[in-house]
């Protein structure tokens, strides 16, 4: 897909900072196209997509925002036993998920399913989790898609080693190499180990890049209760740069995570990003938001929506007409449609199947655990238990 | 005055309680404020008693307990939550190392009175890490006490007492009961109440003790009743402390009946089912007709919601084991 | 060749053989490089290895299983060390909520074959926290495998069978054994060694059973010798694996003595003891001419230095449990 | 003791910064006293002493070191398990120590003897730690000085919640409010755990000081294993300001110490202070650093003594002679042989005193297993066991 101009050079040593705006921005929520950002540092961010690469992301966004939904829809239907929605974070999800190369490796939480989507993955490989007959359940090496980690902030470390053994694997140096990128929230970076992340990432020089995406609340916490100052500062303390995007704004997303990606995979080492964004619906399916945050707040966000800022974009260039939106919204529709009959064909395990996967090499005591509990539910057959 | 609440609406009663005994008690964790936890268990309780009391934490739980022993220190009376089970281990080295360890390594000289609320335990349908049941890593440590209720009246009075007690506490509560309704005393005095470290008889019986806690008292009251009909007379003992035991209330029950069965939720491999039956093996060894038997999760992580029911122990297989017991 | 080297040494030399034969094999750990860790165990291995494959990292338990995860999804087969017992809680997270769980979450796609090396056990007159037995709190972890050794052929074994395992490993070792001798044949093929989860009979006995693992399996003997004088035949089982337990070798050799004393360091409530007695108790009710005795560390956090002699199960507790057992 | 003119006032929000030589340094190896140092944000330090504080803090100095020696012969005696050396740290503990007020509150490592000293407690108060017979057996708040802490990091986290009890008891926001200071090491910096601290240090503002004394190495780790940037620049992450000092130097110790907790109590938060120093001798007395040092660097940083510099600049201004430093000299000596005969005299531990203090209301359970315990040894009584 799309392919950003992304700077690949930056001044050593020092923390990227903010430009002037308090984040980089390169479309504004009215769907004006800023040309190129310079951040203080002198890093200067810019994207050269063709037209067929800015609809391309259109399409992404709208197509996770309606995936998201319809998943929205199955879990008040019954059919999901939790859903955790990524309403209004699409452009940070879609913007740094293009900005992946092949041999990147993602380390998300439970909320990617957008950058899941622009990975190429089915979007039905998360579902098994949601309605509760699996616990994720795929190969992380084949999709180089980690899984979901629902324990916050764990995951940094698995992307921080991981990115460890691609430098000892020689695979960084050059702009072929391979990068990692670890998803993360504002709440997560109060956890000890997200931390010491940051500590390793910096004293190994770590080929990745830290995406926090900073939606404003950690399920009712607002921001103030995990730090005082902006989150992407906090990359200052540990020697690697930290920069604020507009996290709404799925070129910046973009761009600065492809330049960022880009110099891990050259050797110049970590990035922390902090994509500024806000979740528009509740934490997850279970979360009443009304409790802790009022509507004109949701409002004032409804105006820097992801999707809306595009489309506005590709209208005023003339890049697109209705009637590609239309084509765009039938398309996410149909792959809807499909994702539901698929999530609800989903058989039920097998509940001896919980007795696998336990350990590699098996254990004796659990084969006989599993016998018995064979026998005991043979016991009831036709019982009508 | 007796109401009918829930479970968890008598520990929302028995917080609300302790906070206005005694000023030094503070609430901390995280969403514990505007959003009175996920659970709603501290609803409304830092509307009236403020900020400084119900303190919203940053994500962080070691920070949570770790601050905690700081506020004790000071003299403050600190009340952890911690949001579910499987969300306790990155506090688990401040509490086995320092909670646990404080009294001891300061010969007595300084008291650490915290209560580490922990809901715990399966049935609720949710997603892997909110589901388990870690009692048996808490209840191995000496310097904690750890216990639990399975009704909404321990569950008012418990908590309280935890909160009193200069022990360390580790709390854990019954969440798939959050919702069960049962008369609740408010008004009645923490002094006039059984001590913390007490199990109770929670159906005398005669043929056989079951031996449960938490969220799994129900399921052994319910194959009591059921196999009353049948004709067998079943004492179900509800544990209460999960440590130290109250072993002595045990001990006199399987000596009367012969026949012990222990049940719970966590994976049987070094749960607290085998201290249980090691002890009643070593003290009642003449009395029993059959070796103590246990019911218990799997020696699997806790699996996805809908093999759930398979996996957690009901009343068939406490039925079923209460018969292989009488067959021994 | 058979040598006679400490077991310290032979932990060395397995840890040299498993770099040698495999690539992927990486040690890491606080002081694991020049220093050769507190204990000497990795010696001379960064040196040989280079620093990519001996891995000096922060100081930061969490840090290291963490990462190791990461490195093991990559590839890498990561064995980190722990400096003493004491000090992996602040990991507890990453081995029980991740490394205990990868390979059932990705439905056993995602293998992390990660060795963790704990020294542990009291004995050597050391302050807070470097003296403690946490083994129950991994044994009650479905997804983990627990070991120890107790001499040094078997530590050499192991330690290498650990790290071509598959499973993650957490692998006691007993620290104040690290300095005791033994013959161990450096050039032995892996292949034609017992499997890794296989309890040994440590001596031979038909009066009753001593059930020992890590540094207590030497005082089990010591029992045994002693015992012997006296006329008493005592079998000595060294477990090598907590979990899972290989308990088979145990019910046979229970269920011909009739007798059975367990012991170990760690407090006994909650101790693998107990999970112990409970199965054997379980498996050879009828065997039984006594309860499953325990002699195990008390119910106290681990004491200061002067006090440790009498705190660890010793010759005279266990001969004075096999009596007990004897006079039941 | 001791009182420094410090100074009260910051810029609000930023981060202190290192002075051009990269640390605060007042009084140079030399003995020159330099008046003040002002550091990047425009704070300026310097001290105020009467000839008589001078001279004391020479004093302290030197009978910490002596103290020190003298437990480090008691170990090698076998006298005690173990001894953990401040040597070469003396500055950096006298100055932060003597810049406590009386109402402060301490939480140290398991090094901080100099601290203890300078609280004024009975030097012989943390040696039942290290010789077993005990693990430590104080009071914190009789003490104002929290037990030793040997899990690295962790209290930290206590001091920072003791700090927000400050805040909640109302003893903030005047010159006569209470502070609280941490210490730890290099390496603790890496610890989950501390970086947590910062995040809640931050979050509540609460009145502490992280005292860091960056004494170069985590055993035989060197300091580039736990970072790649100075530490003290660890706080800007967290929104609060970072300094580092010549650990070595006592009077930039105590003045910025003093102003650190003097800002805490006044209501304006926290702050890093990275105390560079040198670890001169083993990590412990378990330890062997010819394993990981050369001889050469521990030979450079003799040239830095903290105690020599003192008694140059003594000299120097005529403040001191032969006979002060010899009377000096003497009473360390006193105080050591006092501090040895009544190590050697402490009496071990009753076994079954080991089963005291487990809880502070008791268990059944544990009182049976004290019982069985005394009955079982009461049964060799006689018996010459
Ligand atoms: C260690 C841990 N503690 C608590 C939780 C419960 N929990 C789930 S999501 C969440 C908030 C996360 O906030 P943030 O990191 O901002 O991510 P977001 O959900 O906003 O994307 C919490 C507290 C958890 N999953 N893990
Ligand atoms: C959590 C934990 N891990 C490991 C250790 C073992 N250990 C004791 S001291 C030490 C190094 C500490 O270095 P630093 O923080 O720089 O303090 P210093 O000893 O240099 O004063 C280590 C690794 C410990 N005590 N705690
Ligand atoms: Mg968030
Ligand atoms: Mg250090």
């Amino acid at each position: 897909m799309a392919k950003g101009k992304a700077v690949a050079t930056r001044p050593s040593g020092g923390g990227t900072d903010a430009p002037a705006g308090g984040f980089v921005q390169l479309l504004t929520p009215d769907g004006e196209h800023v040309g190129s950002v310079t951040t203080a540092d002198g890093t200067t961010y810019s994207v050269d997509f063709t037209d067929e690469e800015y609809r391309g992301l259109y399409r992404d966004l709208v197509t996770v925002r309606r995936l998201d939904a319809e998943a929205t829809a199955l879990q008040r239907q019954g059919e999901l036993g939790l859903w955790a929605s990524l309403l209004g974070q699409e452009a940070a999800q879609v913007g740094s998920g293009r900005a992946l190369r092949t041999q990147d490796m993602a380390f998300p939480t439970y909320r990617e399913h957008g950058v899941l989507y622009c990975r190429g993955i089915d979007p039905i490989m998360p579902f098994g989790l949601f309605r509760g007959v699996d616990q994720g359940g795929w190969d992380a090496n084949e999709h180089k898609f980690n899984s979901y980690t629902i324990v916050i902030g764990s995951q940094t470390l698995h992307a921080t080693g991981y990115a460890m053994g691609v430098t000892m694997d020689g695979k960084t140096g050059s702009p072929d190499g391979e990068a990692v990128i670890a998803y993360f929230g504002d709440g997560a970076t109060s956890q000890g180990e997200v931390n010491e992340a940051f500590v390793w990432a910096g004293v190994f020089n770590a080929p990745m890049v830290f995406f926090c995406q900073n939606n404003q609340y950690a399920i009712s916490e607002p921001l103030e209760r995990q730090t005082r100052i902006p989150l992407y500062r906090r990359a200052l303390g540990y020697g690697f740069p930290g920069i604020r995007i507009d996290g709404n704004d799925v070129l910046a997303s973009y761009a600065v995570t492809r330049a960022a990606l880009d110099n891990a995979r050259n050797g110049q080492g970590p990035t922390l990003i902090e994509a500024y964004t806000y979740r528009m619906g509740a934490h997850t399916s279970s979360d009443d938001p009304t409790r802790y945050r009022i509507a004109s707040e949701v409002e004032s966000w409804k105006a820097k929506d992801p999707i809306s800022r595009v489309r506005a974009f590709l209208t005023k260039q003339q890049l697109a007409d209705e009637d590609f939106f239309g084509e765009v919204d039938e398309n996410a529709r149909k792959l809807a449609l499909d994702l539901r009959e698929r999530v609800l064909a989903m058989p039920d395990p097998q509940p001896v199947t919980m007795f696998d996967h336990v350990y590699p090499n098996g254990s004796p005591d659990l084969d006989e655990q599993r016998k018995a509990f064979t026998e005991y539910h043979a016991s009831f057959e036709g019982s009508g238990h | 005055m007796a109401e009918t609440i829930t479970l968890g609406k008598s520990l929302n009663h028995g917080l609300r309680r302790a906070l206005e005994n005694d000023s030094k008690v503070v609430i901390m964790g995280e969403d514990v404020g505007k959003l009175g936890g996920v659970f709603r268990i501290t609803d409304g309780l830092q509307k009236d008693f403020g900020e400084d009391r119900v303190i919203d934490t940053p994500l962080a739980e070691a920070g949570i307990v770790g601050t905690a022993v700081g506020l004790a220190i000071r003299g403050y009376r600190p009340v952890c939550e911690i949001q579910f089970d499987g969300f306790v281990f990155p506090a688990y080295n401040q509490i086995v190392a320092q909670v646990a360890k404080m009294f001891y390594r300061s010969k007595g000289k300084v008291r650490v009175p915290i209560v580490i609320r922990i809901p715990f335990g399966g049935g609720i349908g949710a997603v892997e890490h909110h589901s388990e049941s870690p009692e048996a890593y808490f209840a191995h440590t000496p310097g904690l006490k750890v216990v639990t209720c399975s009704n909404p009246a321990d569950a008012y009075t418990m908590i309280q007492q935890a909160i009193a007690s200069d022990d360390p506490v580790v709390f854990f509560e019954p969440k798939r009961r959050y919702w069960e309704k049962g008369e609740v005393d408010l008004d009645a005095p923490l002094s006039g109440a059984y001590p913390l470290h007490s199990a109770r008889v929670a159906r005398p019986g005669s043929d056989a003790t079951l031996l449960a806690y938490g969220p799994m008292v129900r399921v052994a009251l319910d194959a009591a009743a059921a196999a009353a009909e049948d004709g067998r007379s079943l004492e179900v003992i509800d544990l209460r402390t999960l440590s130290p035991v109250d072993y002595p209330v045990i001990f006199e029950s399987v000596k009367r009946t012969g026949r012990a069965v222990v049940v719970h939720e966590a994976p049987g491999s070094g749960g607290l089912g085998g201290e249980l039956a090691a002890r009643i093996s070593e003290e009642c060894f003449y009395s029993l007709e059959a070796p103590v038997l246990r019911v218990t999760g799997y020696d699997i992580p806790y699996p996805a919601a809908r093999s759930e029911e398979e996996y957690l122990p009901d009343l068939d297989r406490l039925l079923d084991a209460v018969d292989r017991s009488f067959g021994w």
